[in-house]
C-alpha cells in the first residue's frame, strides 16, 4: 500500500472533485487504483491524470465520496494498483464517449492519441451544464469536443448516446472508447455495431481485492477488476449482467439502477 | 505419459488441483471459468445462512511475498447460492460446498443443502481467521471440530472436509479430532492471522485490523502442518497453502497430501494457474520416472 | 533532530534496534561487531548449560520471503561462554544473555551466571520451535511461562523477559503469564515452525525435517502478536520477526513494541541493518513531525 | 536449495574426487557453495570449475566427504551458493601457492587470470607425488608451474612456502593468492609482506548457514562465509584466530589442528 499526500484538490462542479498525488507508479490510460481514505473505506477509482502527478475524479455519492470530498491538501490517502487492463489506443480516428464521470476514466486515453498524432473526436454528456467535467481539458489536449445535456442547457439537447450517433452517421471512425452509465454505453456499443465500428467500454462493479482473486467484482465470467475494467463492447454486449444486473456486497445479484 | 488422477477418499479428482475457497467462488461463472481452466475441482466461497456483507474495506491488501485479507466471509446467504451453485455444476468438475456457521446446528443445515444443490462434498469452515465467533474461533478446539464433523456426518451422505486452522499449537490435535468425528479427509491450511500497519497513517491497514495471511510466505507452514498430520493421522489430507507451481504443489502432495488448493495463486497465475501446475506436476512425475501423482503422496516420509 | 532512545522497563538504549537471538551471537567479536554498527543492544545465542552441537546440516536454507532454520540451539555451554560474553561487552551496548533449559531449575543457574557476567538483561527462549524437550515445547504453555519467569525473577536482579512462540492459539495467554510471573517484558516473536522438502530427493530438506521461519514472510505474523499483546498486557514488548527496514521496524512500534530486534534482517543488509534501520525510522520520524521515537510507540492503537 | 545431478566423477587422486554438474548460476573464482549429500550432511565446497559445468573437489576426510565419494554419477546433490567474496583478480603477474586440496578452490582465479592475460606463476605443494592434484590442468591453462612435495618424490623438495619463498625473492609479483593449511599460509603472508607484495588468503571453519547470519564460521569479528572465505592476507594475520583456533559445530574455541 503506498500512502501519499494529496497535493492539490480542484473542485470540478458541485458534486466532483479532482485530487491530485505523487505517483510514482507507471499506469495506462483506463486503469485504476484502489483508493484508502484512512478509518473509512478504500474505494476503486480511474486514474484521471496519468504521469509523474496522478490524479483522481470523485463524484460524491455516498459515505467515502463524502469523506473524500472532506479531505484537505496534506492529507493522507493509501493507494493500491494501478489495476486492470486499460483501452487499447488504437486507429487513427477515435470517437470518445463519456457520460458523467466517466469522462474521468477516458482522460488519459484522450491525452496519449491525441499526442499519438490521432484524430480525436471526445463527445461528453451532463445532466446538465454545470455538470460538465473536463470539456476546458479536451480542448487544451487538442481534441475536438461536442457536449449533449439531457436539459439543453448546453451543446446537444439529449442523451449524449444519441450525440455520438449523429457523429458515427457524419464520420467514419476507426475506433471508439467509452465510460459511463451502462445503459448509455449498451446504446453507443449498438451505434458501433451498426457501423462496424469496435468499441471498448469501462465497466464499474463493486470490488475488494481489485486484484483478481476475491470474486466480488464478478461480471458473468469475468472480473472487471483483471479482466477488465475496459473490454470489448462486443464481449460484454451479450452478457447476462450488462446494463441489468451488479453483485452487492454479499455477492448477491441485484437489478442494476438505471444511473448507476 | 502420466496419470494425473488422484482421490480423496471417495471423491474422484482428474487431477490433484482444485480451487481453494474464497477465491472467484462466490459466482456459478467464475466457477466455472476455474473448472474449464483446468482445476480438478472448485470449492465454493464459504457460504453461510444469512447474507453477509463482511468486512469493510480494506479487505484485501498484497505484499511481495503473499496477501493478507480479512474478506470476513462475505456471501449472499446459502437460499441466493442455490442459482451459483446450479451454474458451477456446469464446469463438469466436482462443485465442494463450503460452509460456515455459529455451531453444530447450523454446519448441518447448511451441509444438507449443499448436499439437494449438488453438491460433491462438502468443506467445513472451522478455520476462517479473522471472523467473530466463526471459523477458528469455533475450529481451534479439537472437541468441536470432532462435534460438528460428526454431526454432519450423520446427516449427509457426501464426503465431509474440515478445513483447519494452523493458529493453534497442534494442528495434530485438530485432524485426529476431525478423524474420530468421521471426516473422509482434512483440508489443511486456511490463512495464517496477521496483520499490517500503515506507518505513515498509524493505523492498520485492514479495516478489521487483523485478516489472514495467504501465499508463498504460508508455503512452509502448510507444508509443515500436512506433514505433521500425516505422520499421525491416517485420513487424507488435501494440502492449501502457497501454492503457485507444480514445485510448490509437490512438497504437499510428498508432505501427504492426497490433493491440493490453490488460492492466492490466482493472483499472479489467473486461473490458468490450475494447468500450469499441473503440466509442472507431469512433466516431474515423468523426468524422474513416475506412471502416476499417486506414487509420490507421502514419499517425503520414507527417508 | 530526532530522539531515538527507548527503553524497554528499566533498560535503556540509545535506539530500538537489538540484534536478536542467534544472529551472529555465539561468538564475543561478532556481538561485538553488532554493537559497533549501531545496533542499541546485543542478544546472545540462546545458550543451555552443557555445550550442546545442535542439529546436523543442513540446519538453515533461505526462501526469496525468509529463511527457514533448525540450528537445534547449538551452543558452547555457559560456563564456555564466559569468555565471550566479557568481548561482547566491550561493545559498548547492554548485552543481553539468552538462555534455554529444561526446566525452571536449569533457567534459574543460568540466569544467575548471566547475571554474574554482567548481562543487562536475560532473554527465556521459551520458544524455540525446533528442539526437543526445550523452547516452545515447554513455553507453549501459560503456566511454565509463568512459573519459569517466577522463578528467574526470584534469582536475579537484571530485568527478565521471556520470548514467546506464535505458534500457539492465543499468545497473549502467553504474555499475560508471563506478565504475572513478574517478567519486565515479553519478546515476541520467535520463528513459526515451518518446513521444506525438495521434491527431486522426496526428502524435507532440514537435517531436523521440521524447523522455524523467519524474516520477511512472517513480519505481518509478528505485527500481529505485538498488537494482540499491547491491547491486552501491559508489560513493555520488544517486537521481533521479519524486520529490514525502517518501516518494518515502526510497524513494531506503533503496534506496541517498545524496541525491536533483527535477525533475519542481517542476512541481505549485513551488521549495517541496524544503523540503516535507524537511519530510515529517524527520517520518517522528522518528516513526521516527531521528536520522540516514544511517540510513535502503540500509536496504531488510537484509531 | 538447487538439486542437480552429478554428471561426471573424475577420481584426481587416491583420496580426492572432482564432481561436475550443471550449474545455471554464475559464480566467482573463489567462492564456495554448501552442498546436501542428501539424507547425510551439508558441507562447504569451494568451487573447483566455474561456468557451465561447475565443478567440486571433494577431499574424503571424514563421513560427509566419504558418502560424497561413494555417490555415482545421476545420483543428486542439493546446491546453495554460490556464496563468499572470492578472489580479486588484479596485477600483471601473479604467484598462486597451493597447498594440498586449496588448489581446488584456486584453480578458477588460476583460468581466469590466464585468460585475462596475466602472467600466472602456480606452486603446487603435497605430501607426496601421487597426491599432487591438477598439474596438468595448471599447465593446461597456460601457467607456469612449480612443485614441491614433502617427501620430494617430484619437484622441490619441501614446504611449498619455502618453494614461494624461493620464487618471490628471483622474480616480481604484484599479487600472491594462496589457499591451503592455514600454518602454510601464514608463511606464505610473511613472505609476501617482506616483499611488499598484497596476498590474498582462502580460509575454511565450521559452516551452517553459509550466508552470514549463524555465525557458526567466527574467526575473531570475521564471517568466513560472507566477510571471506577469501581475505586481506594482513588483514587476518594479526587475528588471535589464525593459524591457532576454530571453532566446533557448538560454538567452542579450540585449537586448530597443523594438518586441517
Ligand atoms: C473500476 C472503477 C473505476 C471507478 N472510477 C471512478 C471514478 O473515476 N470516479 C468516481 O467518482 N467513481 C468511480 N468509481 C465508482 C466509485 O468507486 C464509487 O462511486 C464509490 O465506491 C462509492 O463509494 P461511497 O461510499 O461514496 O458510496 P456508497 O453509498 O457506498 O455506494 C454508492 C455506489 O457506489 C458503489 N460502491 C461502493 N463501494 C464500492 C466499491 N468498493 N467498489 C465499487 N463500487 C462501490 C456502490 O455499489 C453503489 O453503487 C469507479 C468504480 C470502479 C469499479
Ligand atoms: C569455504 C570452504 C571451502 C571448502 N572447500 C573444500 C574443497 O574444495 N574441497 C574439500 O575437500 N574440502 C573443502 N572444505 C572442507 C570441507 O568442508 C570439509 O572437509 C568437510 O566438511 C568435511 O566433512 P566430513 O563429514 O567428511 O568430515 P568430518 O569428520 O565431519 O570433519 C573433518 C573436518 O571437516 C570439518 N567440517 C565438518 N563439517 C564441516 C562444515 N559444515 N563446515 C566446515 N567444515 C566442516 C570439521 O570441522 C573437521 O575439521 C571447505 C571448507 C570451507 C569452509
Ligand atoms: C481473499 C481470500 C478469501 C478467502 N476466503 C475464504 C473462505 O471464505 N473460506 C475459507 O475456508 N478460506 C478462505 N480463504 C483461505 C484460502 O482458501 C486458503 O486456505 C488460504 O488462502 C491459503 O491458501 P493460498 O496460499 O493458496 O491462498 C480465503 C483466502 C483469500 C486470500
Ligand atoms: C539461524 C537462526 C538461529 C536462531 N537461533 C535462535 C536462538 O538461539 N534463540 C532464540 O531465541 N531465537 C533464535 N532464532 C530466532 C530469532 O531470534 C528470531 O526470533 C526470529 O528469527 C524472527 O526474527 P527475524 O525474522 O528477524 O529473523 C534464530 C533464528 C535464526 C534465523
Ligand atoms: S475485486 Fe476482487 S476479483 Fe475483482
Ligand atoms: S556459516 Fe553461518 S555465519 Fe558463516
Amino acid at each position: 500500500m503506498l500512502v501519499r499526500k494529496i497535493e492539490t484538490i480542484v473542485v470540478e462542479s458541485h458534486h466532483t472533485k479532482s485530487f491530485y498525488f505523487k505517483g510514482g507508479f507507471h499506469a495506462d490510460p483506463g486503469q485504476f487504483v484502489m483508493v484508502w481514505i484512512p478509518g473509512v473505506d478504500e474505494i476503486p477509482m480511474g486514474l484521471s491524470t496519468i504521469g509523474e502527478n496522478m490524479g483522481i475524479t470523485v463524484h460524491r455519492v455516498g459515505e467515502a465520496t463524502e469523506k473524500m470530498h472532506a479531505l484537505k491538501e496534506g492529507e493522507k490517502i493509501g493507494i493500491r494498483g494501478p489495476y486492470g487492463k486499460g483501452f487499447d489506443i488504437l486507429g487513427r480516428k477515435l470517437l470518445v464517449v463519456a457520460g458523467g464521470t466517466g469522462i474521468a476514466s477516458l482522460m488519459p486515453a484522450v491525452e496519449t492519441a491525441v499526442e499519438q498524432g490521432r484524430d480525436v473526436q471526445v463527445a461528453i454528456g451532463a445532466l446538465t451544464k454545470d455538470e460538465l467535467l473536463f470539456a476546458e481539458r479536451v480542448r487544451k489536449a487538442g481534441a475536438k469536443i461536442e457536449i449533449a445535456t439531457d436539459d439543453g442547457s448546453e451543446g446537444f439537447e439529449g442523451f449524449v448516446s444519441n450525440l455520438a450517433e449523429e457523429l458515427l452517421s457524419n464520420e467514419n471512425y476507426d475506433q471508439i472508447l467509452t465510460c459511463g452509465p451502462e445503459a448509455m454505453m449498451k446504446k453507443v456499443i449498438e451505434h458501433g455495431m451498426n457501423h462496424k465500428i469496435r468499441t471498448q467500454v469501462s465497466l464499474e462493479r463493486f470490488m475488494r481485492c481489485g486484484i483478481g482473486v476475491c470474486g466480488s467484482c464478478a461480471f458473468d465470467g469475468l472480473r472487471i477488476c483483471r479482466d477488465g475494467p475496459v473490454f470489448d463492447g462486443e464481449e460484454v454486449y451479450g452478457k447476462g449482467d450488462f446494463d441489468t444486473y451488479r453483485r452487492d456486497p454479499s455477492g448477491k445479484r441485484i437489478p442494476l439502477l438505471p444511473d448507476v | 505419459m502420466v496419470d494425473l488422477q488422484t482421490s480423496v477418499g471417495e471423491l474422484k479428482l482428474k487431477n490433484p488441483t482444485m480451487l481453494a475457497s474464497g477465491i472467484l467462488g462466490e459466482t456459478g461463472e467464475l466457477l466455472m471459468r476455474v473448472a474449464e481452466s483446468g482445476a480438478g475441482a472448485v470449492v465454493t466461497k464459504s457460504i453461510g445462512l444469512e447474507p453477509r456483507e463482511g468486512h469493510p474495506n480494506p479487505t484485501v491488501i498484497e505484499f511481495e511475498f503473499g496477501l493478507l485479507n480479512a474478506v470476513g466471509l462475505a456471501n449472499p446467504g446459502i437460499e441466493d447460492f442455490r442459482e451459483q451453485f446450479q451454474i458451477a455444476k456446469k464446469g463438469e468438475v466436482p462443485v465442494i460446498g463450503s460452509i460456515f456457521g455459529k455451531g453444530a446446528g447450523e454446519f448441518v443445515d447448511l451441509a444438507t443443502k449443499m448436499e439437494d444443490y449438488g453438491a460433491s462434498a462438502v468443506e467445513l469452515n472451522l478455520s476462517c481467521p479473522h471472523a467473530e465467533g466463526l471459523g477458528q474461533e469455533i475450529g481451534a478446539e479439537p472437541k468441536n471440530v470432532e462435534l460438528i464433523t460428526k454431526e454432519v456426518k450423520g446427516s449427509v451422505s457426501i464426503p465431509v472436509f474440515p478445513k483447519l486452522t494452523p493458529n493453534v499449537k497442534d494442528i495434530v490435535a485438530l485432524a485426529d479430532a476431525a478423524s474420530k468425528g468421521g471426516a473422509d479427509a482434512v483440508v489443511a491450511i486456511n490463512s495464517v492471522r496477521a496483520m499490517a500497519i500503515s506507518p505513515e497513517t498509524k493505523m492498520p491497514i485492514l479495516a478489521n485490523k487483523i485478516g489472514g495471511l495467504s501465499g508463498t510466505a504460508i508455503r512452509p507452514i502448510g507444508v509443515r502442518c500436512v506433514y505433521e498430520i500425516w505422520r499421525e493421522v491416517s485420513i487424507p489430507i488435501i494440502g492449501v497453502g502457497g501454492i503457485s507451481s507444480g514445485m510448490d504443489a509437490l512438497q504437499y502432495l510428498m508432505a501427504g497430501a492426497s490433493a491440493v488448493q490453490i488460492g492466492s495463486g490466482v493472483w499472479i497465475g489467473g486461473p490458468g494457474v490450475f494447468s500450469n501446475v499441473c503440466k509442472e506436476i507431469e512433466e516431474f512425475l515423468e523426468e524422474n520416472g513416475h506412471k502416476s501423482v499417486k506414487e509420490v503422496i507421502g514419499a517425503a516420509h520414507s527417508c
